[in-house]
């Protein structure tokens, strides 16, 4: 299969999605000159004249605004630049758009997809490098997917297009170059709630989520040079989680790590241990270990931006001592 | 334009008018019955706010509510009997009693909704004028708020995008005096919410609410601007509640007698009233009058007689 | 000791801060005709001229200039009248308040205090009745504070007013009536960090927060008629969390039951259990169980608006549960 | 006032604005060597607005910046070497480099930080303005913003409430026509940001911002204003930006040609030193260029042989 970026199939999604439905908007900054956050819309000015909305510095009203268009038409596409300024945005996300449909008994469908640039880059500092996910989750109404390769992206994209709830799309800026076999099918579609099994593996269970996949893999593989054979799953849906897939994976290896690249305290990691607990807890050879990121806001200096996130090394260091003592070397 | 006001509209709009403050006086009653669970926004002494804009929509066109929705919803066309089942909490309600006054909302006669956020209806109804616009449907949209939501950003967000975009959209201030207990003179610096508008470039109308041909109008006037393709108008209407601002508000920012006094002389409905009787358009009305009775006592006979939703819808229109 | 109402606590937390520091300000909505939400600050206008600042409903503006009062001066709160009106002010809380000591290498200091009330009430639905406050013990930087008791409430608000790290304290809405006996000293303070055991026990031990706190305690009382001995902790401030507290409870018992009101999926309960399950798992008889609200948007309907919370019964439910089965009678 | 405008501070305007130059273009180079971490945003083109504002400050008024915040640093009276360490990445930094370029601050003199959210500037700095105010401690704030942050809500919100509440604040709109790669008539439905001042009843200023001694001017006039109890000022600055929007920019929006016709004949510095020159209070000038060129230089050997952070460093200053 040919290869492609992360970014190309994100905007293959979009440009198959638009030419597939007529009503189909793109809203946010900056989408004509400069094709939007990380360049992605460049030239869909000319390819779809008049259904780039362009607008000016206002995320309330461009996500008020998507919702309110989603909610009469649709479907819609609102860019927020980065994830970090969903933060003056989030009444329209949480308040409205997540509820609107449950609070008029049934009667609004919301197809409406948030797409938005998360996590570490370089230097970008607290304001521009945040993993909110547990935030969105949290939201009975919103799902949220959260790609970890190129398929995933068009295939999860795609899907979300399609769909008539709110999407809370995270893409992670360290992907957008990352290159991976895409199907060129227009009808390549993902759907939520549907784990994939990365690297399957009889020892351990790792679940990772978004640019942890790769390094719960770049792990997984130091991991087997040692002789412990580890299955990594990506949920690519945190909201919903495919549980079916995590627990048989648990069942089979009796052994857990959830990595997520969030502030682990109150993360979707936590939520995915504490549930793995709980439903299996009959299966589990030992605790579930979470890997996430330290308590502190993100640091812009290289260093420290390093270790305030989690690394293959913290993986493999952790999946060692998870591991019975004779396994140990 | 007034050819449009043909003696039966007038005489529709004095009994839409009637039917809100009838609707609106019975959800109170009921409320205080303890028949009604969650909190009340009455709409009593706007009526010909609603009564006037919605007059100059079709049913196609959208409405984005506010707290104190109810008159909205009734004189865009929703049925009474569902709204007053949905503020009993009645599965028969517009939104089987899931959403309650704050959220009443009938997608069918394009009101997409009250709501529960003060300044969250400016986007939204721009919204559904964007699509309006894309899809070229004929529609306009409104955006009923308070003065109180003209300090939200969303104000200045929504009206500079909506005006760059020159969106189909009728944004609509009932200026009451009153954002909960503070006086206007202590939430905007501005004397003159119409005053805003000229800074986003489109029209901007004050005028007296409680005059109803004046504001179906002006609202003619935007909505004919708005579907020329020349974008937003902002209508200021001045307007004021009867009521407290909630069920439970002492109003001890304003004396009884002032109140009293709005109620002699700023009346909307008596004032019209005696209008129409003057050009003998109406008779005595109680044939209307009993009419309208007769609705309101079937809402409430409605509401009662509904069954409370099943425990299962708890789970139903979201996904999981 | 006298009783005085949850509210009159924290009335007198903030009347009593008030005299002690001259420079402190209250900013909000309503402060004056109507004192705030809920009528906290009646009659602040007369007793604290000047320092009582009324604000238009710009709940954003509202916050950032309390951050900036804070940063140069200070003790300043802000009373945002119902949490989930929090989300239009989300990045000033998060981004700046939160985040500006670290970003600034220490220099800022930030003696601001958030108060809000949260969770459910009577039928005002899905945007009045929210939980959040496991978005704000996600965020680094943040405090969080859901006094479960009058006494509490004052001596963590006070507490909170001298500390210089920002704090979102979470009041319940249905507990402003409910009376309890009040130090009335003026330096009755309570630490952050320190979790209050509001009932020991032998068998089981419930971690409760917030309005639930009397929930798991009605429970703990049914249990007892039963013959379950059950401990309810009270963590008060969900950030930071008193691990110590918790953890030996769970050595103690050997179960733990972890019961919030807020939406269950990505909670601070589900925070709770994973750490429990982590760092106790050879405490622990059996799986860490957890309740909290279900994945739906609040209605307002009554019944519904019942079952969308946890109830006392739920926790004696899975109470029992939890008991070996010699003891489930 | 112009009294206040004496050859020696003059000259001192002049050094400012070059040394705001020389450590951009210090610093735009350092990245290009792969030195500097993360994104810059260049002040060049701009230097006059942060320097006639600030002039009019005392060490003691605040300042809350944006991504675009060296200038206003540099200005405001921060360390060169300090500045230069943080975008380093060093633990000399202002912030032990971990804000960097985005979150530069240096409380000591006033300065609140720069900011990465647009927009978030104006409250922070009405906050200060408040705290002055009722400390009556004889400070005013400054909040500085670009075109494009005015149309975010937090404009509007903040306004009305700082004129409400009469606060000594100083919203500086730096208007170089661009938000990112947007032009204002792209963003802004309104001609000139200084006309939205009507509306909050504040006065409106716009003026071009290259002319040091009418922004300084303006800014002493606004400062007067804010310490007698009147209340903000709105100053808006024309002015323009010489580079990208940040390092990576390619200037599709604009022609090559177009920026170097505004090098030319827009150039703050060299009209002003100019004026100086035929004023005869510079002499030839090179002494004081020798000794910006000479602090810039110290200030990268300063961050080039300081310290990475600690690891620990990344627990401290957070509350845990
Ligand atoms: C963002 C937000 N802030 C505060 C509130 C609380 N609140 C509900 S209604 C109201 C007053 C609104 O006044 P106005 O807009 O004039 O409408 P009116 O009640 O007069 O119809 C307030 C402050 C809210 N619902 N949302
Ligand atoms: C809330 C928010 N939205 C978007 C951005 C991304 N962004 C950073 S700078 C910028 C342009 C700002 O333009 P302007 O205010 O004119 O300042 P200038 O860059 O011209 O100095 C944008 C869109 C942001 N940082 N914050
Ligand atoms: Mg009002
Ligand atoms: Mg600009």
């Amino acid at each position: 299969m040919r290869e492609i970026t992360y970014r190309e199939a994100i905007r293959e999604a979009l440009s198959e999605e638009m030419r597939r439905s007529p009503r189909m908007i793109i809203m946010g900054e900056d989408l004509l000159p400069g094709g939007g956050s990380f360049g992605m819309h460049l030239n869909f000015g000319e390819l779809f004249p008049g259904r780039m909305i362009e607008t000016p510095i206002s995320e309330a009203a461009i996500v008020g605004t998507a919702l309110g268009a989603a909610m009469t038409g649709g479907p819609v596409v609102a860019e927020i630049m980065y994830s970090d300024f969903m933060t003056v945005c989030m009444d329209e996300v949480v308040n409205q758009a997540a509820k609107i449909r449950y609070m008029s008994g049934g009667q609004a469908r919301v197809p409406l997809v948030v797409r938005t640039p998360y996590g570490i880059a370089k230097g970008i500092a607290a304001q521009h490098s945040q993993s909110l996910e547990a935030w969105y989750a949290h939201i009975p109404g919103l799902r949220v997917a959260m790609p970890a390769t190129p398929a995933d992206a068009k295939g999860l994209l795609k899907t979300a297009l399609r769909g008539e709830d709110p999407v809370i799309f995270l893409e992670h800026k360290l992907l957008y170059n990352v290159k991976g076999p895409v199907p060129e099918d227009g009808e390549h579609l993902i759907p939520f709630g549907c784990a994939s099994v990365a690297r399957s593996g009889t020892d351990l269970s790792i679940v990772a989520t978004g640019l942890m996949v790769s390094k719960a893999l770049e792990a997984a593989d130091t991991l087997a040079a040692e002789g412990i054979s580890a299955e990594v799953i990506d949920p690519r849906t945190v909201s919903p989680l495919d549980w079916d897939t995590i627990f048989a994976s648990v069942e089979k290896t009796g052994r857990a790590l959830v990595v997520n690249e969030a502030t682990l305290f109150g993360s979707i990691a936590s939520e995915i241990a504490a549930t793995i607990g709980e439903k299996r807890f009959n299966a589990l050879d030992g605790p579930v270990r979470r890997i996430g990121s330290p308590f502190v806001p993100k640091p812009s200096t290289p260093g420290l931006e390093k270790l305030s996130v989690p690394s293959a090394l913290d993986v493999v260091r952790i999946a060692r001592e998870m591991m019975p003592r004779r396994r140990a070397a | 334009m007034d050819n449009d006001l043909t003696p039966e509209r007038l005489v529709g709009f004095w009994r839409d008018m009637l039917r809100i403050r009838a609707f609106e006086r019975a959800a109170v009653y009921q409320s205080s019955l303890g028949k009604i669970y969650g909190a009340l926004h009455s709409y009593e002494g706007q009526e010909s706010c609603a009564v006037g804009i919605c007059g100059a929509l079709t049913s196609e066109d959208y409405v984005a509510s506010t707290h104190r929705g109810h008159g909205h919803s009734i004189a865009k066309g929703a049925r009474m009997d569902r709204m007053m089942a949905e503020l009993f909490g009645r599965e028969t309600g517009y939104c089987k009693g899931k959403g309650g006054s704050l959220h009443i909302a009938d997608f069918s006669c394009g009101m997409l909704g009250a709501n529960g956020i003060v300044g969250a209806s400016y986007a939204i109804a721009a919204g559904a004028a964007l699509n309006a616009k894309i899809s070229k449907n004929g529609r306009v949209a409104v955006a009923f708020f308070g003065d109180g939501a003209v300090t939200r950003g969303t104000f200045h967000e929504t009206t500079n995008m909506a005006s760059l975009l020159k969106l189909p959209l009728l944004l609509v201030c009932e200026n009451n005096d009153y954002a909960q207990y503070m006086h206007r003179s202590e939430t905007m610096v501005f004397d003159n919410v119409a005053d805003l508008a000229s800074n986003y470039k489109i029209p901007g109308v004050q005028l007296d609410g409680n005059d109803v041909r004046a504001v179906f109008r002006a609202a003619t006037t935007a909505r004919e601007r708005a579907l020329a393709g020349d974008g937003p108008t902002l209508l200021e209407l001045k307007t004021q509640r009867f009521t407290g601002h909630s069920s439970g508000d002492p109003q001890v920012y304003r004396t009884k007698a002032s109140v009293d006094e709005l109620r002699r002389t700023r009346d909307p409905i008596a004032a019209f009233e005696r209008e129409l009787m003057d050009a003998e358009m109406l008779g005595d009305g109680d044939a209307i009058r009993a009419a309208v009775d007769a609705e309101v006592a079937a809402a409430v006979a409605f509401a009662e007689a509904s069954a409370y939703p099943n425990d299962e819808e708890l789970f139903s229109d979201v996904y999981a």
